[in-house]
């Protein structure tokens, strides 16, 4: 490994997808750039529909056939052009160099087959060992996931399980062949919270044992906070605002951020009403001139809905960038 | 033949032309079905057959037996043999079967059977003597069979007169004997010494035969076959080894058949053998031996008291105008040229032949002004009788049975249908099969009128008696008394002319009364595969059509 | 499993109860053996003695009873049609016949529909999955007689590839399973093409990819397992209908199976025979049933331990 | 098209405007079917049921044939196109009634059992059991050689052959619904079995019975069809589709048109049923299976 220890270990430049469809063509995501160094935690940020898995999915290359596909950009991991990848190729980054957590728990594991076979189906694919001893690798994974019994549960169906351990059976396939990143797309949505909590809580002690890199999807600025180092805000295909969390937080750029942040209840966890932002995004498929934003901006204003804002380092060091006609005017 | 020379150049030209058109989708068809089969090419089947075997493909038989007389008699083996024989090339009897000669008294009550001396069974089993004839009479009479025309065979009685000798002695006069012995098939022989050695269960497995072909074995449902015997003791031997016969009942699959070369011969609905010949195939026709077929008005329609539930008369035609009407209303050439193609005779009166007694010129060249097509005269007939409002039953139901063999029993109906309809009589078809039209027709209580044949065309006073009184069988009689009475007088009558006056004058009854709508005479006819087959002479006298198996000429 | 494999088998009995009522009530409302078995010329004696013989004179409900006191036994008389045959008996011997063709038509059914669903699926909107639509449309709206009449006169006669009809050689049986097979084919393809795109869609589908399983793998082994379940669910009607298509195929390529012997007894109101072949159908349904039943838990894990 | 991942940022109202009506099997059914159907007498060129001599076996107009006989002749010298037209209305009828009758009784039992469950529940279940394991055909056969084959004998045995299905359809759905909150809240508020099964439930199931039952189209005119070909379908001289297959079987080979165009008008109809079918599954039912 020649690269240096500041190097990103992934790098993500001018990335865009189209998605063609009867109605015409869109970019949900449009443009963007970030990067990933070891052991440092990205949170992506946006509302539903706002890009944000098309994002993750993009960097492993699996997007929906026939309907999307990447138009420009580069993903590199360690230096390698993941874009000029080969199919095959590709198929040996995934699982094994950037694996992922999916969003249901409930339904991300295969009900036909055992949490260890599951386990050791990425194992067989990417660490090839005898296969007597697949069983125990895939039991030491659901131990370093801290899954009780694992010697039991390996032979469990995803049926007989909790749905807290079932998200644990994914986070060991995830881990199971020491992945250089890992993207986490809303791991936790459909977890209580008292699991939530724990769950994160591994995420980032596994972090710290190997190192990795991790992609944090979601639409809660409240466990960026906890979690993340650097925070991706996206709207509607864009990235409007990018920085590490201390400055966003301290400082949000962008309306829409600062919005964001908003709904945050004050207190964790607990069940107040959320507050929501007025409005929905435009349609994708429809002409747009101007801020994608501005039809729900309280401070947008006669430029805001003609012209495209271009991103800006908002505090003149590079470390915080935000795409919003009201950071030039500051 | 140089007369028809320019005739059939354009014939062929014309069938070409034909033939392209119709080839065109059936070319895109293959196609399409080709692209979406994977089907391995070669070697999965051999359309052509070995000239060593002949098949011989007919729809199902009624029932499936080794023993004859528990069947109701369409088909004989051609393993077994009856006393008499059909001339292949006239139908007259002969003694080509076991019967070397025969005589009967002159009333006709006696009748005295010589057998061929050299005649032997199959298979080891010995001579055959009269010992055997009398020992299958036995069987044929038994409480299981299911024989057309064995009631007759109950009254009377048999005896061996010596080794070679039978005698059968009958209640009443027949003079008609014979045709229960040839084409009728009422008596097949069994071998005697069989049954002694292994009883029942030996004809169940292979029954001995004295034919010119050894029965090998039946696949039930599905085939039935023979081996030719070499030195058979009549001396016809046929020109191939083996002979099976294959129960097909769709009639496109026979003809398929047909044309993929897997069978020899098959039997074909009539319109199919149109096709079959504009396919390049042959048509042969029995040389004799005709089927006529019939409408009939069921019930007791003449009886003028005739109880309450054995009558049709309520229904429209038990009027005479009405049932004129409705013979006056068919255009017969035209139907006919329909169903059976050109040159098949209209039938002037149902069980009347040429070739028995009773014929009557006078009826055949009457027939078109009496019978002929007259929409018109209909019409004023109808209108006379008040049809259809002094009528509670004016709609005559018309059956239509796929009775094996006849698919064209549809088409007349139909036919028969659209020309009544033309001069305002109503009709409605019933679907119906054969048992519950039988049932009804049994029972009295039928009121329809059914499509019927006689094949092979029986003996007309064997015939008049069936479907007209109440004689032969009581469930056709149309209760007329005159025919009755007729018929009465004609089952004691010995001299040949004035049986052949009381079967004129029956005929005339019939002709005069409308009591029917008869149809039409057609010979027998097979379709063979002409790449296979280069003739084939049967004169079409056994219930199935078929026979003489062995002179089957190949290619 | 025992209790619920109990109580299926107690069902089945009774609906072969129930069938065996409705088949004798509706074989004896009219047309009687009598004229269907006998010549046109028969005499009254040779009638009398016949319904003596056959027991056709007692009242409708003691024949009944008679016939369900043997059948109970495994006896259910002796054909009438063909004389000395033993009316079960000659069933079961024609039962290997329709099965083997049954099987062949399921294997065929199967071999062409998975393949066809799941390519439908995985290239969904694609040609191939056109092509597939009007491939299995096609088989739901032909009568299956007509496909099996240009079947023959395609394979057998203008190509003369496979013999037309009868029995003897596998060969023989190819164009009469295919002629069953077909409408089967249409339905089991939309149903594994439909069961497909939903599991296609579900995470585990993603997660499966996301670890790097091959695409291949990811269509037989995790999609197939868990989409397998609804076709199998058809298997059952699947049975039934094939069945049903046995009758009129039979008939059409000579086949002397069930479906042939079926018609015929029922043509020739063979009483004996018209029972035994109905509840040997109604038996072979039944039995499908329970051994999809049973093959639902092999396949899906849920019922096993649910 | 329809499918893309939940998160993809497509707003939901764009996917519905897409989804238009399915033209092509609409426009198929009334052309073919409908149209023909109740308007044949207006529209067909020649009566259906009266045999031309003149003209028989006729090939159709690009074969040979004339305008005048635009699909050919038959036998007879019918007008195969006037017989096709003619035929529409009684398949129409036998395939809708006899599915009305397979939805009456089959939803009525499949609504009443999985409502009361128990006893009732088992019977009907058994009683669906039997139906499925008596082959049609078998039953239709037995059926005709009791009654004599006619309408109504085709429309009770296609309406026998489809009940179950709707029956054992209704039945899982209604299980699912009665443990539902809304049946439960009515129950609560005192309504009767009847108010809640045929006011709360019923139209709940509507969906399913309306997507099952344009599927049966198909089912029901090849059930007809064979019926037909075994000589059991509704009597002649009624030119109804199948009998018209069944009679031009025999010609395949050599005067194709008297069976192809009948077997054409058959498929056609059966594909535009299935599709408009699929298509209302869509729209009205995801959870449906196709059968």
């Amino acid at each position: 490994m020649t690269q240096s220890q500041d190097a990103p270990l992934l790098e993500v430049k001018d990335l865009r997808v189209e998605i063609s469809t009867k109605a015409g063509s869109f970019f949900p995501v449009n443009g963007h750039s970030f990067s990933v160094r070891s052991g440092e935690t990205l949170g992506i940020v946006g509302e539903s529909g706002s890009g944000k898995s098309m994002t993750a999915m993009s960097l492993v290359r699996l997007l929906p056939k026939h309907a999307a596909r990447i138009t420009q950009g580069s993903i590199k991991l360690n230096g390698r052009e993941l874009l000029s990848l080969s199919e095959a190729e590709m198929r040996k980054v995934r699982g094994s160099e950037i694996a992922m957590i999916l969003q249901d728990p409930q339904t991300s594991l295969n009900p036909a087959f055992t949490a260890g076979q599951q386990i050791s189906e990425a194992l067989r694919l990417h660490s090839p060992g005898p296969r007597s001893t697949l069983r125990a690798r895939a039991i030491d994974a659901l131990r370093k996931v801290k899954v009780a019994a694992p010697e039991h549960r390996v032979d469990n169906y995803p049926s007989e399980l909790s749905g807290g351990m079932r998200q644990r059976v994914v986070g060991a396939i995830a881990i199971s062949c020491e992945p250089k990143i890992i993207i986490a797309d809303e791991p936790t949505t459909s977890l209580d919270v008292t699991v939530q909590a724990q769950y994160l809580r591994l995420l980032s002690e596994l972090q710290q044992e190997t190192g990795m890199g991790i992609i944090f999807i979601t639409h809660d600025f409240g466990i960026v906070a906890n979690l993340c180092h650097k925070i991706v805000v996206m709207y509607f295909g864009r990235i409007v605002e990018s920085g590490t969390v201390e400055r966003i937080f301290a400082r949000p750029a962008h309306p829409y951020t600062e919005a964001l942040i908003g709904a945050v209840p004050k207190l964790r966890g607990h069940k107040g009403r959320l507050r929501t932002i007025e409005g929905q995004p435009p349609i994708p498929t429809e002409p747009l001139s101007g801020c994608p934003f501005a039809p729900r901006c309280e401070k947008a204003d006669n430029r805001c809905f003609n012209e495209l804002p271009p991103t800006v380092d908002a505090d003149g060091d590079g470390e915080h960038l935000a795409s919003c006609w009201r950071v030039l005017e500051q | 033949m140089t007369l028809s020379h320019d005739m059939n150049d354009r014939g062929i030209a014309m069938h070409n032309r034909i033939s392209n058109i119709r080839h065109a989708p059936k070319r895109l068809l293959a196609t399409a079905l080709l692209a979406g089969t994977i089907l391995a090419a070669g070697g999965l089947g051999n359309a052509a057959i070995a000239q060593e075997k002949v098949v011989i493909a007919v729809s199902p038989l009624g029932a499936d037996s080794n023993l004859y007389w528990t069947t109701t008699g369409a088909f004989i083996f051609p393993s077994m043999q009856t006393l008499v024989g059909n001339d292949p090339e006239t139908g007259g009897y002969d003694n080509s079967q076991l019967a070397e000669s025969w005589e009967h008294s002159d009333g006709f009550k006696t009748w005295t059977f010589k057998l061929h001396p050299n005649a032997t069974f199959n298979g080891d089993w010995g001579p055959v003597t009269s010992a055997d004839v009398v020992h299958s009479f036995n069987l044929h009479i038994g409480e299981d069979a299911k024989l057309s025309g064995i009631s007759r065979f109950r009254e009377m009685t048999i005896t061996a007169v010596d080794d070679h000798t039978v005698r059968f002695d009958l209640p009443s006069p027949d003079p008609d004997f014979l045709f229960s012995h040839a084409g009728r098939g009422s008596l097949v022989i069994y071998s005697k010494a069989q049954f002694d050695a292994e009883g029942l269960e030996g004809y169940e497995t292979a029954p001995a035969g004295s034919g010119p072909f050894q029965y090998e074995g039946r696949e039930v449902g599905q085939s039935l076959t023979f081996s030719t015997i070499a030195d058979h003791w009549s001396g016809v031997t046929a020109e191939f080894d083996q002979i099976e016969f294959r129960w097909v009942s769709e009639p496109s699959t026979r003809f398929a058949m047909l044309s993929a070369g897997e069978a020899h011969a098959v039997t074909l609905p009539r319109d199919l053998s149109d096709d079959a010949m504009e396919a390049g195939q042959t048509v042969l026709s029995s040389t004799a031996g005709a089927m006529q077929s019939t409408m009939l008005f069921t019930g007791q329609f003449m009886n003028p008291e005739a109880e309450e539930n054995r009558d049709a008369r309520t229904y429209a035609w038990a009027d005479v105008r009405v049932r004129e009407a409705v013979n006056r209303a068919l255009d017969r050439d035209a139907i006919l040229e329909v169903l059976y193609g050109e040159g098949v005779q209209a039938l002037p009166v149902y069980t009347m032949d040429p070739r028995f007694p009773g014929y009557s010129e006078e009826i055949a060249t009457g027939f078109d002004d009496a019978f002929g097509y007259d929409p018109e005269r209909a019409m004023e007939l109808l209108a006379d009788a008040g049809y259809p409002d002094a009528f509670d039953n004016a709609a005559i139901p018309l059956v239509v049975t796929s009775l094996a063999g006849n698919p064209e029993f549809a088409q007349m109906a139909e036919l028969v249908q659209a020309y009544l309809d033309v001069v305002g009589i109503e009709t409605e078809m019933r679907e119906q099969d054969w048992a519950t039209g039988n049932t009804a027709i049994r029972g009295f209580t039928a009121d329809f009128v059914t499509p019927m044949r006689n094949a092979p065309v029986r003996p007309s006073a064997l015939g008049v008696q069936i479907f007209f009184t109440k004689h032969a069988s009581p469930h056709l009689d149309v209760g007329d008394p005159e025919l009755n009475e007729l018929g009465a007088m004609l089952i004691d009558e010995t001299d040949p002319a004035t049986r052949d006056q009381l079967l004129q004058d029956m005929f005339t009854r019939i002709f005069e009364t409308y009591a029917h709508i008869p149809m039409a005479s057609v010979p027998a006819s097979v379709a063979v595969n002409s790449e296979l087959v280069e003739g084939w002479t049967f004169p079409g006298s056994t219930s199935s059509g078929l026979s003489h198996y062995h002179l089957i000429d190949l290619k | 499993m025992l209790l619920y494999l109990t109580r299926r088998i107690a069902s089945s009995l009774f609906a072969l109860l129930v069938i065996s009522v409705i088949v004798f009530l509706l074989s004896h409302l009219s047309g009687s053996p009598v004229d269907a078995l006998l010549p046109d010329d028969a005499t009254q004696e040779q009638v009398d003695s016949f319904i003596r013989e056959w027991g056709l004179d007692k009242p409708l409900w003691q024949q009944y009873l008679t016939f369900l006191g043997n059948a109970l036994q495994g006896d259910f008389g002796t054909s009438l049609k063909w004389p000395g045959e033993d009316a079960m008996g000659f069933v079961l011997d024609r039962m290997p016949a329709t099965l083997k063709l049954g099987g062949l038509a399921i294997l065929i059914s199967v071999v062409i529909a998975l393949p066809l669903g799941i390519a439908a699926a995985v290239y969904k909107g694609s040609p191939i999955d056109s092509l597939a639509q009007v491939f299995a449309l096609l088989g739901q709206s032909m009568p299956n007689f007509w496909l099996g009449i240009i079947l023959i006169w395609v394979f057998s006669v203008w190509l003369g590839w496979l013999p037309t009809s009868g029995t003897g050689t596998f060969a023989h049986s190819i164009l009469p399973a295919i002629a069953i097979a077909w409408f089967q084919v249409s339905a089991l393809a939309r149903l594994t093409r439909s069961s497909m795109l939903e599991v296609l869609d579900a995470e585990y589908i993603k997660l499966a990819r996301v670890k790097g399983v091959s695409e291949t793998q990811v269509i037989w082994k995790h999609a197939l397992r868990n989409a397998a379940v609804v076709p199998l669910t058809y298997f059952g009607i699947l049975a039934a209908s094939i069945l049903t298509g046995s009758v009129v195929i039979e008939t059409v390529f000579s086949w002397p199976g069930m479906g042939w012997v079926a018609i015929e007894a029922i043509r020739g109101r063979d009483f004996p025979v018209v029972q035994a072949v109905i509840i040997a159908y109604a038996v072979i349904y039944m039995l499908s049933n329970l051994v999809v039943d049973l093959l639902y838990v092999v396949v899906d894990p849920r019922i096993r331990h649910g | 098209m329809a499918e893309t991942s939940p998160n993809a940022p497509i707003a939901p109202t764009f996917w519905s405007k897409a989804s238009d009506l399915p033209l092509i099997p609409i426009g198929l059914l009334l052309i073919v079917f409908i149209i023909p159907a109740f308007f044949a007498q207006w529209i067909a060129p020649h009566d259906p049921y009266v045999p031309n001599l003149g003209a028989r076996l006729q090939p159709p107009v690009f074969f040979g044939g004339t305008w005048e006989y635009a699909l050919g002749t038959d036998r007879l010298g019918r007008d195969i196109l006037s017989r096709i037209l003619h035929g529409a209305w009684y398949v129409l009828a036998v395939s809708m009634i006899g599915i009305a009758v397979g939805v009456v009784v089959g939803t009525t039992l499949g609504l009443v059992a999985g409502y009361a469950r128990g006893w009732f529940d088992g019977l009907v279940m058994r009683l669906v059991d039997i139906s499925l394991a008596l082959p049609a055909m078998l039953l239709a056969l037995a059926l005709a050689a009791a009654i004599g084959a006619s309408f109504l004998s085709v429309v009770v045995v296609v309406g026998f052959a489809l009940w179950a299905y709707f029956a054992r359809q209704v039945r899982a759905e209604v299980l699912l619904l009665r443990n539902s909150d809304f049946v439960a809240r009515s129950q609560v508020a005192g309504a009767s079995h009847v108010r809640i099964l045929f006011r709360h439930i019923l139209p709940n199931v509507t969906n399913t019975v309306v997507v099952l039952a344009t599927l049966q189209v198909g089912i029901a005119i090849m059930l007809d069809a064979s019926l037909s070909f075994l000589g059991i379908g509704i009597p002649r001289p009624t030119p109804t589709w199948g009998l018209l297959v069944s009679d031009g079987r025999d010609f395949i080979a050599t005067d194709w048109w008297i069976s192809f165009f009948p077997g054409l008008a058959i498929l056609l109809t059966v594909m535009s049923a299935n599709m408009l079918g699929d298509w209302l599954r869509e729209r009205l039912d995801p959870r449906q299976r196709q059968i």
